[in-house]
């Protein structure tokens, strides 16, 4: 629910006490307010989904039912109908006041049900409280039905089949790591530089298919032998691809013909008339044809996002939307003036709060680890020409101004820093910080392009085109350096490494031996014999999970099957081949390493107060640890207070922190994934840390099992950097953000009051330099104060729409857990 | 029997014949919209709520 | 028993065959003894959707036999769902604490935020 | 331990554990298994000091007991 600002309150006095929500409310346009209330929130209010969310069923049964019919076509050729089924047959809607089309569900407060991906998910769909369309009784009879037929034939199910039963059990036992080994569920970049630099529309496309199709036909008449034989998968294939970017364009032509409806048969208001005219414009021209103005492009670019995410439940949006849109923007806005800069901003604020409305449903371990959210939409703004000038343009700025106004929590974005950026620029991103957005995240940009080309080996000009492909890892988006299909599933909880090593492999809380037995911790006379036996638990975590990533994506064409993400991505349209086999993918595969810090306290608490000083045994030690500290509570203390803790730029722990990261980036360039690249890791978290705070046991840095992990990536424990913004950046700065791995989040909360004013914008200035030189890749800020943060927990109806940086995505603080909050309100205000 | 053709809701397609589209208002309780969704004339209508006739 | 034998096992109770012909009796069927009110179960923190492990119970028990089979050594533990029946099972220790709010998050110990757990306390 | 709510006496660790107030204070939060009352628990005494209610007064260093934690260290 939305309160009513005070409205005996004018902006000034709004601003003066920093309620910016409220100052929102006042300074957006009438058009841009309603949409934004209007909004059905997806994203769960911790675990749950908000009351009035449905679960859909009309897309599920449309998908299925020709999905059964057509049993006896190739996998890709099924989908491609099933998903043109869906498209043409859907409710679709179109919301009073808007102008940009478009929504996964056929209503919208619905949540899309990815039937074919996941039996577990299925099954959790039908358990789960409060989804089912009225009549209940009636839904639960439906989705039974769909699950009895899907039982055994998701996506999922085929690849647990063929895994190697113990690694199958140990990667769905949910302590070790989440994701799900299919395409139906994960990050897909989007080959914009072939749709949107390339100015193709979906008839340009099928035109370039056609002319494929007709040499291979050509082949398939001629000599025999074996060089023809997949040819004939490939044209089956292109048939998929043309028969599903036909239905796009059919789909966007019935939004067309709805509001031309609208205007011909129900508006009376002629503004609204013309409105709705042009919206029927737009959408017979886009897809159909490349977009000729900004309305036509960011109408493009949402249609091809809902395509995609009726074909698979996509959790992340790689977007650059100021780099591709930008050119239309500055033709209608400077050129040709077709446009006002408020007209511009009501459809760029719409744009993102078009992407913030979808939601599909998701399984409790990703609504608890993106709690408030849907996915990981974070937008890429910012950076670098492909010749290295800089890329901001005025659509930047109207991005980060649009921000402010409709306050989504969702998408958000990741800014490209550089020093090129212009001061106009860099004010509009502490602008959104200093709302208490918590983002833009600031991206390091030099440092990413040279990491991509470091680990990835792609060439200079293609890895400055980057984008977010979830909440923090760069990958191109071109031909051969677009990843189309990332899975969440090399998504490691990584204090388990130590845990395990301290438990010769036992996991005691799904009582299970789950790693290999590295030996009796208890017997460990150094800490070398500790450090080895993690050393072994990292190995084989993460190979546990590559492999299975691995094992997913090779059969992902057999089966699952993506024939649009297929028909816009240059190298399938060349090919013939599913875009997500990894020939022609340089790989850009990253091992998202959560919980990582825990590992770093942990080490040197035992170095510290078992091995150096003495205090304590091991035998002690484990007692302790077994007991979940319960009867140790000075003992506990002492680990938490008296041992060297990361972010204080104290050697010793430091040190630990390099020898883990380098141990770990040695094991990274061993494991291979299909296109044969390695696998470097990107410690982060999202809110996994509180997903997993009851599955990780009791750890030597003080913590039981229950509390809340550390918030995350290589950020210092939560009021445990004691000395100060300098010396975390120092701590972080000692590793190389080049080859120790692939990004490394940081949060930091900053003080409100200190950086109000132009005074504050400077000292954030001159900290973001510092930032850059000692070397860092990442940071983002949460800048709400500890009393908003506590009156929004006492009061949450007058403060639903505080916004708070997580980890790698902002979510409305009343919308996340108590755990959750706490975790964030425990988080050091450092001041610059 | 009532078909969907007879109803206020019913839009004619003019490129596919015997095809249409029920186009109602609804008002949810964050949003009012119009829906879309494709039936066919000579659908039997005698069942649906919605049914206003022409 | 091989490795990859004795994981079979355990793998076969998580995959799709747990969906497979079961009527909405089956699913919405919660027994006085199901093994989501027991302390020794421990959901699956992957799926949520009430699949679970016994804590006590290694791979290759059975508790739906009479008598019950009980194994309770070995690398793997029984997986079970949320309403199986425990009442033939001698391990069978009422949990009177049940969470079944789900805005709070993951704990498998306590937390069992099934639609149909709530029938069943209520 | 006494639930200062029901007055249910039981050892600390029968009382579920929830999460800590702050990593480096002994101030937990618990719930008592009969009346499922949220207790702020000082782990160094295994005395619970006072009720935390779950929706109106939060836990943690947060709004309800952010004096509690500090206070105790």
């Amino acid at each position: 629910m939305v309160a009513e600002p005070a409205q005996d309150q004018s902006v000034q006095e709004l601003e003066d006490k920093q309620e910016w929500w409220w100052v929102a409310e006042k300074k957006r346009s009438k058009r841009l307010d309603y949409l934004r209330k209007s909004v059905w929130k997806k994203g769960a209010l911790g675990g749950n989904y908000a009351p009035g969310i449905k679960l859909d069923l009309e897309c599920a049964t449309l998908f299925t039912d020709m999905w059964k019919f057509w049993k006896y076509d190739p996998i890709m050729m099924r989908r491609a109908k099933a998903i043109a089924h869906v498209l043409d047959n859907k409710t679709i809607f179109i919301t009073d006041h808007s102008q940009l089309v478009g929504y996964f569900g056929s209503l919208p407060n619905t949540i899309m049900w990815r039937v074919d991906g996941a039996s577990m998910v299925n099954e959790e769909a039908y358990n789960e409280p409060g989804i089912m369309p009225e009549p209940e009784n009636e839904s639960l009879q439906k989705v039974a039905e769909l699950n009895d037929y899907w039982a055994g034939q998701t996506a999922v199910d085929k690849v647990a089949r063929i895994l190697d039963p113990e690694d199958a059990v140990k990667f769905l036992s949910g302590a070790i790591g989440w994701g799900a080994p299919s395409s139906a569920y994960g990050y897909s970049g989007k080959d914009y530089e072939y749709l949107f630099a390339g100015r193709r529309g979906f008839e340009d496309i099928i035109e370039e298919i056609n002319a494929a199709v007709e040499n291979a036909e050509d082949k398939t008449v001629g000599v025999p032998g074996p060089e023809i034989l997949d040819i004939y998968d490939r044209l089956q294939n292109w048939d998929a691809m043309i028969l599903v970017l036909e239905a796009g364009i059919r789909h966007a032509r019935r939004y067309a013909r709805l509001a031309r409806t609208m205007a011909e048969n129900m508006e009376t208001d002629e503004k609204r008339r013309e409105e709705l005219l042009k919206i029927a414009e737009t959408c017979e021209r886009v897809p159909a044809r490349a977009p000729r103005n900004l309305q036509e492009s960011l109408q493009y670019d949402h249609f091809i996002q809902i395509f995609a995410r009726t074909e698979a439940h996509e959790g992340a949006w790689p977007a650059r939307p100021d780099y591709y849109h930008g050119p239309y923007y500055d033709k209608d806005v400077n050129v040709d003036k077709t446009l006002t800069k408020e007209e511009a901003l009501d459809l760029v604020g719409e744009f993102m709060i078009r992407a913030y409305e979808v939601g599909g449903f998701a399984p409790r371990w990703a609504r608890e680890g993106l709690q408030g959210i849907t996915g990981t939409w974070v937008w890429t703004l910012g950076g670098v020409n492909k010749d290295g000038s800089d890329a901001c343009n005025d659509l930047t700025v109207a991005f980060l101004q649009a921000a402010r106004l409709v306050r989504v929590s969702n998408p958000t974005f990741g800014f490209r820093w550089h020093p090129k950026v212009k001061d106009e620029v860099l004010r509009e991103c502490f602008e959104c910080i200093r709302h208490g957005l918590g983002y833009p995240s600031m991206r390091n940009d030099p440092l990413l392009i040279q990491n991509a080309m470091h680990w990835h080996g792609h060439p200079l000009e293609e890895a400055r085109t980057w984008v977010h492909q979830a909440c923090m890892s760069p990958c191109p988006t071109t031909k051969h350096g677009v990843q189309p299909m990332r899975m969440a599933s090399a998504t490691a909880n990584c204090a388990k490494m130590v845990e395990y090593a301290l438990h010769n492999g036992y996991d005691h809380v799904v009582g299970m031996q789950m790693g290999p037995e590295t030996g009796d911790a208890a017997k460990f006379h150094d800490f070398e014999e500790l450090f080895q036996a993690w050393v072994k638990q990292m190995e084989w975590l993460t190979s546990l999970l590559v492999r299975t990533v691995n094992l997913g994506r090779y059969k992902d064409p057999e089966f699952f099957g993506r024939p649009f993400l297929s028909g816009m991505s240059e190298r399938s349209v060349e090919s013939g081949l599913d875009v997500v086999s990894p020939v022609g993918d340089r790989g850009n595969c990253w091992v998202t390493a959560f919980t990582w810090v825990e590992n770093i306290d942990s080490l040197a608490a035992v170095k510290k107060l078992v091995f150096d000083d003495k205090k304590y045994t091991m035998e002690q030690l484990l007692s302790a640890l077994k007991a979940n500290w319960d009867g140790y509570e000075e003992m506990r203390l002492d680990f938490v207070n008296n041992a060297p803790k990361w972010g204080n730029d104290d050697d010793y722990v430091d040190d630990i922190m390099l020898r883990c990261l380098r141990e770990t980036a040695r094991h990274s360039r061993v494991m291979k994934c299909p296109s044969g690249n390695s696998w470097p890791i990107l410690p982060e978290n999202v809110s996994g840390n509180i997903h997993y705070a009851s599955i990780v046991g009791a750890l030597p840095n003080g913590r039981r099992c229950g509390d809340a992990l550390y918030d995350g990536g290589i950020s210092p424990g939560p009021g445990l950097d004691k000395k100060g913004p300098s010396a975390v950046l120092k701590s972080c700065g000692k590793i190389d953000h080049v080859s120790d791995g692939r990004a490394f989040l940081l949060n930091q909360r900053l003080s409100p009051t200190q950086l109000a004013g132009e005074k504050g914008y400077q000292l954030w200035k001159a900290y973001i330099r510092t930032w850059a030189d000692l070397g860092l890749d990442h940071v983002q800020f949460n800048m709400v104060s500890d009393e908003t943060l506590r009156a929004a927990q006492k009061d949450p109806e007058k403060y639903s729409e505080v916004i708070v940086r997580v980890a790698g995505y902002s979510a409305h603080f009343v919308d996340i857990s108590r755990k959750t909050q706490d975790n964030i309100i425990q988080r050091t205000v450092q001041g610059i | 029997m009532s078909t969907c053709a007879e109803c206020r809701s019913f839009f004619l397609r003019e490129d596919e014949p015997g095809q249409g589209d029920c186009v109602r208002r609804v008002v949810d309780p964050r949003q009012a919209f119009y829906q879309s969704k494709p039936v066919r004339e000579d659908n039997d209508a005698s069942g649906c709520e919605s049914f206003q006739k022409k | 028993m091989s490795r990859r034998s004795q994981w079979k096992q355990v793998a076969n109770g998580m995959l799709g065959d747990v969906s497979k012909a079961r009527s909405v009796e089956e699913r919405e069927n919660v027994p006085e003894k199901a093994c989501g009110f027991c302390k020794n179960f421990s959901e699956n923190a992957y799926a949520s959707d009430g699949r679970g492990y016994c804590r006590k119970l290694k791979v290759g028990s059975d508790i739906k036999v009479t008598p019950p089979v009980y194994v309770m050594e070995g690398q793997a533990s029984l997986t079970v769902l949320f309403n199986s029946d425990g009442a033939g099972c001698e391990y069978f220790n009422r949990q009177d604490l049940i969470d079944t709010d789900g805005n709070e998050v993951n704990d498998p110990s306590y937390r069992r935020v099934q639609r149909q757990m709530e029938k069943a306390i209520k | 331990m006494k639930c200062t709510e029901c007055s249910h006496e039981a050892g600390v660790s029968s009382f579920r554990y929830l999460y800590n107030a702050r990593i480096d204070a002994p101030i937990t939060l618990r719930q008592c298994p009969q009346c499922q009352a949220w207790l702020a628990v000082d782990e160094m005494a295994g005395e619970a000091r006072q009720r935390v209610d779950a929706g109106e007064a939060p836990w943690g260093k947060s709004a309800g007991i952010e004096g509690l934690a500090e206070d105790a260290r």
